[in-house]
């Protein structure tokens, strides 16, 4: 069965996901995977935006994290000063899906700035809830496009630290979380060594090369010593997901984040 | 008890030049209204905070109106870049625009803690970050009782905060609904507070005991603005124009283009002169 | 998800010995059932927290299941005073209590950061006051903005907090409505938490998307108690007893009467069986 | 018109509260007062009572601070921690009631101890929300019956802070508000001295003389130059008030605060 490279991120994504995980959704392809899951797997993980709509199960998929579908759905929907303060930084949400316009060998992404803080050559969004959520959310996934312009040997701006310079630099800093523990790229997926932190190729996606994965990244990559490959989306789940984004309007892709 | 007021006057009377304003919504009830009087009227040197810019801020620092951002999240919801925003800081245009940037988390303590009257606001975060290094607000703090260290960032004070409501009764007290954002506390933290609504009338319709309302006595003026959320939308009332989102991509990417629209769309239009509810 | 547990079977899993326990409600939804299997199970050294120990915690203290108490207003509401707070106090019957003092800004806001993942809550308050002298956990810090001083608490993180709420769903998700005190945050602040409801019902039934809903995964374990917050009460279900909260004055003066009461109000009931919702 | 001592406390406390004050009301006297005002020369007085209802317009005076009929008549209820940050500390109260055990010459109030803290005499209910409604409210009326017993020259123990030692005290400390503005006791009314901020009796109740103020008062007390003489309550305020009470239940008083 065809699928395109987003839907299987998408797919991989949402399979990384369990049953009574509390997972704080952006928008556009963690959103995509998150509701993917909740229709698939795992009809119980609970879903929020930082809106502060928690336990939303939106029919079609939200344009912004604060989309009326959204607060329709949710069990209950707080302030925004309560979502980051009880429920992000109260440690409740166990998977944060962060984006990253770029990301290096330890995890820390980038979404400020390329170039110079004070005289950017693109001024990015910015960080809005990615700090945080890098540093209180249990896991951080991370799903972004695999190429040397997004896997760089070094962020230009820390907006959310991953593993730092790598090693136990996270518990250096006090922070007590497990950090980006999963990144879902359109080539394979990528996790961290559980000594130096460094993000292992751990799987590859179907009629994916070791070198294409090489050249689109900014820094020699390493495989993982047992390197698994990526199982293609399934007809179901290519069938849920479609069936998710054509309803949503969003059938020709989920737009940038 | 606030006055009832039409927008144009009490844009008037409460933004002056050089304030510190808010304009704040989450992606629901953002008050596009009150922005687009602000800029009919020429303000200029604003200090605009908000946790998350979009289009009305693209449009108040495209067309002059500010000389700095408070900020967390400065993009397009779902869309992508704020074209005007990222000209004025890549190339000046139409002015430079000073950036005191933050997390959602920090800007959201912040206003919590200017509504709460504490002249900080102490969070789990930053830490790790280059955020510190390019803002001087950013500190730690030692926690006298476990030694660790928190951030800490001065609370939000804004001169004027303006927010849009869904309806407001004939005493003055306002009600929000849905995703509220940090509307309530960025007009508690505010000297002065604007409310725009989608209509005034003589019965609230609190649902519940515990829902959001905020007492006429921390509201200055209020406006009846049918409509003065859209493009975003108000719970319970319409629907958000997604479709001008996207739209918003194109017309802001070029000068010409968005002054074009502007011109057309905020600058020759009036304020709907709405009498008293 | 939590589980549907009788009484016994909660109180004899989620609250031990030595604990720090929390049974919240602020005049409204007091867990009184709770409490009274608490007694009935004979827990000891306990600290109890609490910003209002009323008469629940003067009947845990009488019979002698706290060793102390952080607390901000031990009288009973609209009375006088609790006469077992106040033997165990100034006589050390039936045994000493500790004390940690706050005021209600101070325990309300230490629930609140201990809900936020803080280490500490800092405030204005206690300034000029001998409460300082007496508990150090009131310190001061100093503001790196201002310069100004702010009192500082340690947060407050009960092993378990238990809660009386109107309803629950099938799901385990619970609603709190009406005057909903420091509910919220003793539940999130908690180790552990402990619901008794009204009634567990297919349909929460809530009034507003912004209604006061505590998620089933940040609960333990739910109780169906009716009744549960009597003499208290429960907004839309029965009225507070206020002839009951006057007549304790008399119970509770003499250790006599008291222990007689507790015989036969307490110690001699069983806790209901209810089954699962 | 007959009235009782009561009832010319409650009467004289209402009559200080204006039609734009926003009132943190504390039970018994100070809840009567407040809505004695309410009903009759400030219908737009804003009462919240600590238990987070904001604009309650009860029918019936509340046995506790929480009563129902405060939260069915409040025009919203918010939680107890917002009630004392957004509300409290953030300045919005223009006047906080207290009661007192003990309150001394420069309105410094006990609700703690009677004795030492260790080892009190008698262990009263201690601070609730007093300590920083007198920091944090604009002005703090207290309402207090006239006993040597109550007006003592030192208090055990400063629960609320009032003006300390005297003079500046206050903002040497750094608070910004007013203080204890009104003391109103069943024999008379007293205010802080402009600069000594030492209570000073300013006006007199009827048939009250300063020997009866001077005798039960444990401090020699001071009176004002221009003293004045309290009016005794109208028909229409003892009406109004005799009403409340009786629908109450507490026309025999309203019980111990």
């Amino acid at each position: 069965m065809d699928y395109t490279a987003s839907e299987m991120m998408m797919v991989a994504a949402a399979r990384a996901l369990k049953n009574d995980d509390v997972c704080l959704v952006g928008i556009g392809m963690p959103s995509a995977a998150c509701n993917l899951a909740r229709l698939t797997h795992a009809p119980n993980i609970t879903l929020i935006y930082e809106s502060g709509t928690i336990g939303a199960k939106p029919y079609v998929l939200p344009l912004s994290i604060g989309d009326p579908e959204l607060c329709e759905t949710a069990l209950t929907t707080v302030s925004v000063p309560e979502m980051f303060a009880y429920w992000l930084q109260g440690g409740r949400i166990t998977v944060g899906f962060l984006a990253a316009a770029q990301i290096d060998r330890f995890g820390n992404i980038n979404t400020t700035v390329i170039g110079e803080y004070s005289k950017p050559k693109v001024r990015l969004p910015g960080g809005g809830g990615a700090p945080e959520i890098a540093s209180s959310c249990d896991q951080v996934f991370v799903i972004v496009s695999h190429s040397p312009r997004a896997f760089v040997p070094k962020v230009d701006f820390v907006t959310s630290f991953g593993f730092g310079t790598g090693g136990n630099h996270r518990q250096r800093l006090g922070i007590t979380t497990t950090g980006p523990s999963l990144i879902v790229t359109d080539l394979c997926l990528m996790r961290p060594h559980p000594q130096t932190k460094e993000l292992l190729v751990t799987s590859v996606h179907p009629s994916v090369t070791r070198e294409e994965i090489a050249i689109r990244t900014g820094w020699p990559v390493q495989f993982a010593g047992d390197l698994a490959h990526t199982d293609p989306p399934t007809a179901g789940e290519l069938a849920v997901l479609r069936d998710l984004l054509n309803r949503s309007g969003q059938a020709g892709g989920t737009g940038p984040s | 008890m606030p006055r009832f007021l039409a927008l144009a006057d009490a844009i008037a009377e409460y933004v002056h030049d050089g304030d510190t304003v808010a304009l704040e919504g989450f992606t629901h009830l953002i008050p596009f209204t009150a922005g687009h009087e602000v800029i009919r009227q020429g303000r200029r040197s604003l200090t605009l905070v908000r946790m998350t810019p979009d289009l009305i801020y693209d449009q108040l620092i495209g067309m002059g109106c500010a000389r700095k951002l408070i900020f967390s999240w400065g993009g397009n919801p779902g869309v992508g870049s704020l074209h005007r925003l990222r000209d004025a800081v890549e190339n000046g245009w139409p002015q430079p625009l000073e950036l005191e940037e933050h997390g959602h988390a920090g800007i959201a303590t912040a206003y919590a803690a200017g509504a709460a009257g504490l002249p900080l606001a102490i969070l789990r975060g930053y830490v790790g970050t280059d955020l510190p290094g390019v803002n001087p607000n950013i500190r730690f703090i030692e926690d006298p009782f476990t030694g660790g260290r928190l951030a800490a960032i001065p609370s939000l004070r804004p001169d004027v905060s303006i927010v849009h409501a869904q309806r407001a009764d004939r005493a003055g007290n306002v009600l929000l609904e849905g995703i509220v954002g940090v509307q309530k506390e960025a007009v508690l933290a505010a000297t002065r507070a604007v409310v725009t609504v989608e209509e005034v009338v003589d019965d609230l319709r609190v649902a519940s005991p515990n829902s959001v309302v905020l007492p006429s006595w921390t509201i200055d003026a209020i406006i009846e603005a049918p409509g003065g959320a859209r493009p975003s939308y108000a719970h319970g009332y319409y629907r958000r124009d997604n479709a001008f989102y996207t739209q918003w991509d194109t017309i802001s990417r070029e000068r010409e283009t968005f002054l074009a629209w502007m011109g057309e769309n905020v600058l020759n239009r009036t304020a709907p002169r709405v009498g008293r509810g």
